[in-house]
């Protein structure tokens, strides 16, 4: 069961824009016959354009599963995924992945400009492409570490790099799976205003995965809370915080210590409902 | 730097010289260690020598390359289309275990004892682990790296030459080296049996004037071609696998 | 097809334009005249242009004189016969070497370890001996010589290995007699082997053809003249050698890289300039006696005439 | 229903081409009168009259046995050696020259040593297959030894595994799909080395048989030998891919996860 | 520079209690030569038995590459790593860590369970092996799923194995690098309370690596702050909040505020000190 209420009445963010992905009964399972365990149980949602919308839900829920099937990496079981009003079967060309596991997205024969530049060849014009990946990797905090090999950085660099990497190919959908797990606290905020601004400049629509609802709240038009496995949308909760977002005004705003309170029960719930639906099982 | 490995050749060599010596070794058919390396200088002087070393080099490495054009193309096609691996499975593992050996009385019908000869047989014996080794590195291929340039949508050449070669390498390095020598000894083997100009053949025609330290000096020749052709890799690898874990040992 | 490079010792560039003629050849004493012909001119004169290859055995040599790789190659009868009753298009168009006819000058040998107690081919019965191959013309003539010893060649266990591992396997007791052919039965005696009987000698008709050289029947319907020169030429040269042996011994040296020592003193074939036909159809029948060959082989029609 | 059908899908897959190659060559030598290209149905007929009589007993399956036997020793001192070079970079250094050198030298010429040490025997015929197809498993095994990540090493490093724990759980493991690929080519060679090791002081067996008949022109039993030599290898592969698909089970895993099954 | 001022005056906890740890001027470089990148630039402090410390810093600044030190991982280019009186040559049989990098420091071959126990096979017998294994992984909440391998797991799940193998181990001092980077927000709750129990229990000292300042402050006894790369000890700040800490409680605080706030200003002091003195140089 979905709920769309949230602590107090909303205006529905970008009403006007079409819708970008839509997720219609999302199903998948790892495992095949008797072996199969389903993991998504009927996602159902959509993203429209320019939306920001984050993704939480307990660790295992089904997150990097879910956007697996987004981006077209994994064939769900059942069930559509619509991008730009076509089905998806191949990862589409406008959407960038930032993974999880970024220390294995990073291919280690690389420098981390080359790992940047390398899904750039396609697109973009030499200078073009040289232009954006400075930028790119100055926004993240990596100017003048071009050079280094990604064995040759930290955790947070290579995570840092993983992003420069999904902002450089500048694509109309960008999903991110936890991106600023391994950064410290004041990176992370100068990160995540980055990525506010990136969307702001260029009408990115982006869909978020973090842990951190906090962040979630600051970032997000919409928040979407998955139950615990097998995953559905338990909430959907649009964010009606004032744009642009502020890191001290908008966190001071009894708003968005509402909505965080609220977020986290949610989480809470569908933790404590998954662990209750094994126990009847 | 090297000077365990001097040391080791020099044990082995004085071991031989020694077990000879004493008649450990009979001489009749291993002449001590002296004499072999002093059969070397007369053999090196003559341009023959020079000539044989030549062909049987050229031979080894022209097999080497047809092996390696053969190869990569097949190990993609076969580790990346299921079609493929399938349909030529029984194929492959068919003619794997057919040795070069038997098939050189059918090169030679087809095409003497010749250099097009030697360098089938070179290709055929010299393929197999190479493409062995390659099918089994796509295999290996890291699953988060290759999501990454599915992602991203890169062209299959990208994707083969970014991401899947690179991580390739480790496995075509081994393959390559093994098939090296496999391509020496092919070499050696047609050239003894089936005649073509080379080393082998020279083996062959010591063998039946009953000179055993110019056989011996010989054998030891093509023991030193594989060594040499082996270094010469390993040295062409360090710059190549300079990201790989076997190689960045000082990274700590 | 590539042609065939032809670097190794090779006879060298006669007479250009004459008639190319390229020999699969063995690299043993029997098939040397092919040297001496060319230093001597031999080729030339029969306006022949000849180059060799040296390759390691009939097996090896047929499929190429098949194919016109080699216009011909070198075998030693029994192999050739083997051939020419599998129907192969061969056909023999000179003389090579033949059996000697004085014992003591024999080019192979029954050797023995000097304590055996082994006195006798026929005492092999039991016994295990080394042969360079199974088949060969040493083999063929041991089972020969055994049965006309009054043995049964079939309890005698023939095993094949390289004439230069035979005295080691003699000496370490791994095997009970060897066969070994010049210069390797020298080397054997020398070392302390016994010889217990010769090879050859005694088995075969004096003179037998024991070894030969063919072409393919195409390229013999083809080129009659040529092969009639190359028979001219090697008669001649064989002539040459039975007078003066030292001809021959140089050109092992020269071109076979035998150590001078050992090319003084082996044991040579005889040398004669025709086809000693009796003696080939006495071994086509002993081998047929010994199961080497199963039908009749004609060996009339599978010399060039 | 939906179990077979993939199933038959694959056995068709791997069907196809070869019952093409074979019906293009039964077909096309048909009447062959080339002596070195005989027809296949004599060939074939040759293949059962030879092979599946008494010389099952006194040809095939000593040969299978010395290959067998060859093929686990160089498997098991492959792994061995390859194990103690990849871990000790002394060793590597102080071997290689000898390994390399040993691995580039022709198998026929390994005879006489063969034949120096261990007579005219089986053993001798083993240890020829041992000292030609052992190197892919050295060099595959000491090549899959030193690529373990250095994240990994730090684990069992800092957890203070014993020698055993590492080598059995971490760094054989690590290596076994190169160990794996470098054993099937040894099986290759282990093969094609009964043909080599059977030149010398055989009366009997598979490779004995094979340069036997090419010795004495009987072009269809050459090819009969040599096709027993391919279903060798066949069968053998067979049997040796059950053997990994157990232990790189967790491999075939991740690859499948990977494809999103 | 380093400071032990904290915004009030506190007390030193654990003054009775030897050292553990000891670092003397340690120093680390990267490369060799002229090429040589100092990276630990003379880091010293003490950890004493019992104690829980938290290592913050900016992303990159040597927060690994000091616990791999620490750990005998790495061979510092010069200074000593002291561990319960003896010099650090090679890594200490009574301490664990936890790995950063948690997707790569768990056997692909090895279902969960075996990773668990592999380093226990020569510490504990077969009982009590099992025992250990079953209520280390209960308590990361992976209880039922040690049959899976990690790459059938999810991120957050394999960092909580991780996790669990450095518990079970049950070392004296556990070195753990931002362990909780990939958990949801309730389960790092969880897991936080679940060290400290450990920590209670078993008297083990805890050396402990996070970005997360709230974390840091909530779970120290002692907060250090390293400065930006090249790295050396910044502040380092008792936290005097009284034991056992409460989540609910302890975070309500005003304390808790003061040290908080404290902390993240320091961090940005070294950050941008750090990018002065490389403007400087
Ligand atoms: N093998 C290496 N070679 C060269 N430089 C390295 C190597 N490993 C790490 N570095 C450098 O050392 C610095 C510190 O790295 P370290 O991993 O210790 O940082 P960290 O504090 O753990 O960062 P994070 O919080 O992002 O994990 C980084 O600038 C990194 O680029
Ligand atoms: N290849 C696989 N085979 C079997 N089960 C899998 C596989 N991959 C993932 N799973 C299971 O699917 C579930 C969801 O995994 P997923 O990675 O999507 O979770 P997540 O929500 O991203 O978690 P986290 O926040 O910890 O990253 C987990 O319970 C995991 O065990
Ligand atoms: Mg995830
Ligand atoms: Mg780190």
């Amino acid at each position: 069961m979905e709920h769309t209420t949230s602590p107090a009445t909303i205006a529905t963010p970008h009403p006007e824009q079409e819708a970008v992905v839509e997720l219609h009964d999302l199903r998948k399972s790892y495992g095949k016959g008797s072996a199969a365990v389903p993991i998504l149980d009927g996602v159902n949602f959509e993203v429209r354009r320019g939306e920001f919308v984050c993704v939480v839900g307990p660790s295992g829920s089904g997150k990097t599963t879910l956007l697996k099937c987004i981006a077209g990496l994994l064939r769900p079981t059942a069930g559509r995924t619509v991008f730009e009003g076509e089905e998806v079967t191949e990862p589409p060309a406008k959407l960038a992945v930032v993974f999880q596991d970024y220390s294995r997205s990073l291919l280690p024969w690389m420098t981390i400009r080359r790992n940047v530049a390398l899904p750039l060849k396609n697109k973009f014009a030499k200078a073009e492409r040289e232009a954006r990946i400075e930028e790119a990797l100055e926004s993240v905090g990596l100017a003048g570490k071009g050079h280094l090999y990604p064995w040759q950085m930290s955790g947070g660099m290579q995570q840092r790099a993983a992003i420069a990497r999904g902002l450089a190919y500048q694509p109309d959908v960008l999903l991110m799976d936890e991106p600023f797990a391994a950064v410290d606290a004041q990176t992370r905020i100068d990160l995540e205003d980055l990525v506010l601004e990136i969307r702001a400049k260029y009408n990115t629509t982006v869909l978020f995965v973090t842990h951190d609802i906090d962040e979630a709240v600051y970032l997000a038009d919409r928040v979407i809370v998955l139950s615990g496995a097998p995953t559905s949308v338990s909430h959907n909760i649009p964010v009606d915080l004032p744009s642009p977002r502020h890191q001290v005004d908008t966190k001071r705003e009894p708003r968005f210590g509402e909505l965080r309170a609220f977020v986290f029960e949610q989480i809470q719930a569908a933790k404590s409902n998954a662990v209750r639906n094994r126990a009847d099982a | 730097m090297r000077w365990r490995g001097i040391a080791s050749v020099a044990v082995v060599l004085l071991g031989w010289e020694a077990a000879s010596r004493s008649g450990l070794l009979p001489a009749a058919s291993l002449p001590p260690a002296s004499d072999v390396l002093m059969a070397w200088p007369t053999l090196a002087a003559a341009p023959a020598f020079w000539a044989s070393v030549g062909h049987t080099l050229a031979s080894a490495l022209g097999g080497l390359g047809i092996v390696v054009l053969i190869a990569v193309p097949a190990a993609l096609a076969i580790g990346l289309s299921r079609f493929v691996r399938e349909s030529t499975w029984l194929v492959v593992e068919f003619l794997k275990p057919i040795p070069p050996v038997a098939m050189i009385p059918l090169g030679l019908l087809l095409w003497g004892p010749s250099e097009t000869m030697k360098l089938t047989l070179i290709a055929f014996g010299a393929l197999w682990p190479f493409l062995t080794q390659m099918v089994y590195g796509i295999n290996q291929v890291d699953h988060v790296a290759l999501d990454m340039a599915r992602s991203y949508r890169l062209k299959a050449w990208l994707t083969t030459s970014r991401v899947v070669i690179p991580s390739l390498l480790p496995f075509a390095a081994t393959g390559l080296r093994v098939s090296a020598s496999i391509a020496v000894v092919v070499s050696v083997v047609t050239e003894l049996i089936g005649g073509a100009a080379g080393l082998g053949r020279d083996i062959m025609v010591a063998q039946s004037a009953g000179n055993l330290p110019a056989m011996y000096a010989l054998i030891l020749t093509t023991g030193m071609l594989g060594l040499l052709i082996n270094f010469a890799f390993a040295a062409a690898e360090r710059p190549l696998l300079f990201w790989h874990p076997s190689q960045r040992k000082e990274s700590d | 097809g590539g042609a065939a490079p032809a670097n190794q010792p090779t006879a060298g560039a006669g007479g250009a334009g004459g008639v190319e003629i390229k020999v699969g050849l063995i690299p043993v004493a029997e098939f040397f005249p092919v040297y001496v012909a060319e230093d001597q001119g031999f080729f030339d004169e029969a306006g022949l242009n000849v180059s060799v290859e040296s390759m390691s055995n009939a097996a090896s040599i047929v499929p190429s004189v098949l194919n016109g790789q080699l216009s011909i190659g070198t075998a030693a009868t029994p192999p050739f016969l083997t051939a020419v009753e599998k129907k192969i298009p061969v056909t023999a168009v000179a003389n090579a070497g033949n059996t000697s006819s004085v014992e003591g000058e024999d080019t192979g040998a029954f050797v023995v370890g000097s304590d055996s107690g082994i006195t006798s081919p026929s005492g092999l019965e039991g016994k295990t001996v080394a042969v360079n191959a199974l088949s060969s013309l040493p083999h063929v003539a041991a089972v020969a010589r055994i049965a006309a010893d009054g043995g049964n060649p079939d309890a005698v266990r023939f095993v094949a290995m390289p004439f230069t591992d035979m005295l080691t396997a003699l000496e370490q007791k791994r095997v009970d007699a060897i066969l070994p052919v010049e210069p390797f039965m020298s080397q054997s005696l020398e070392a302390g082997g016994t010889s217990i009987s010769p090879l050859y000698t005694g088995v075969y008709p004096a003179g037998t053809t024991h070894t030969l050289y063919f072409a393919s029947q195409n390229f013999a319907a083809e080129n009659p003249e040529a092969l009639a020169g190359f028979r001219e030429a090697i008669a001649k040269a064989n002539e040459l050698i039975s007078k003066d042996q030292a001809v021959l011994r140089k050109a092992l040296v020269e071109h076979g890289g035998m150590p001078e020592a050992t090319a003084e003193t082996v044991n040579l074939p005889a040398y004669e300039t025709d086809f000693n036909l009796e003696g080939m159809k006495d071994m086509a029948a002993k081998m047929k006696d010994n199961g080497f060959l199963t039908t009749d082989v004609d060996v009339e029609a599978s010399i060039l005439k | 229903m939906n179990r077979t059908l993939p199933v038959l899908g694959t056995a068709a897959l791997r069907l196809w081409l070869p019952v093409l190659l074979v019906a293009l060559w039964w077909f096309s030598s048909a009447g062959s009168q080339n002596i070195y290209f005989p027809p296949l149905a004599t060939i074939v007929e040759t293949l059962t009259n030879d092979w599946l009589g008494s010389r099952v007993t006194t040809d095939l399956l000593p040969s299978l046995g010395k290959f067998a036997l060859g093929f686990l020793l160089s498997a098991i001192g492959g792994i061995a050696i390859g194990t103690w070079l990849g871990l000790s970079p002394a060793a590597r250094e102080a071997a290689e020259p000898i390994v390399q050198f040993l691995r580039s030298l022709p198998p026929p010429v390994l005879l006489p040593i063969g034949l120096l040490f261990f007579g005219i025997t089986g053993t001798m015929n083993v240890a020829i297959i041992v000292l030609g197809a052992i190197w892919p498993t050295v060099l595959n095994t000491a090549d899959g030894v030193r690529s373990l990540d250095g994240q990994v090493v730090d684990m069992a490093r800092s957890y203070r595994l014993t020698f055993a724990q590492r080598l059995f759980s971490v760094v054989l493991p690590n290596a076994a799909p190169q160990i794996f690929a470098g054993l099937r080519t040894t099986l290759q060679l282990s093969i094609i080395l009964i043909v080599v090791s059977e030149m010398v002081a055989a009366v009997s067996g598979v490779g004995y048989y094979v340069l036997n008949s090419q010795q004495t022109f009987a072009v269809a039993e050459t090819w009969a030998g040599t096709l027993v030599l391919g279903l060798i290898g066949y069968l053998s592969t067979l049997v040796f891919l059950a053997v990994e698909k157990r232990v790189l089970n967790w491999q075939h895993g991740m690859r499948r996860a990977a494809q999103g099954a």
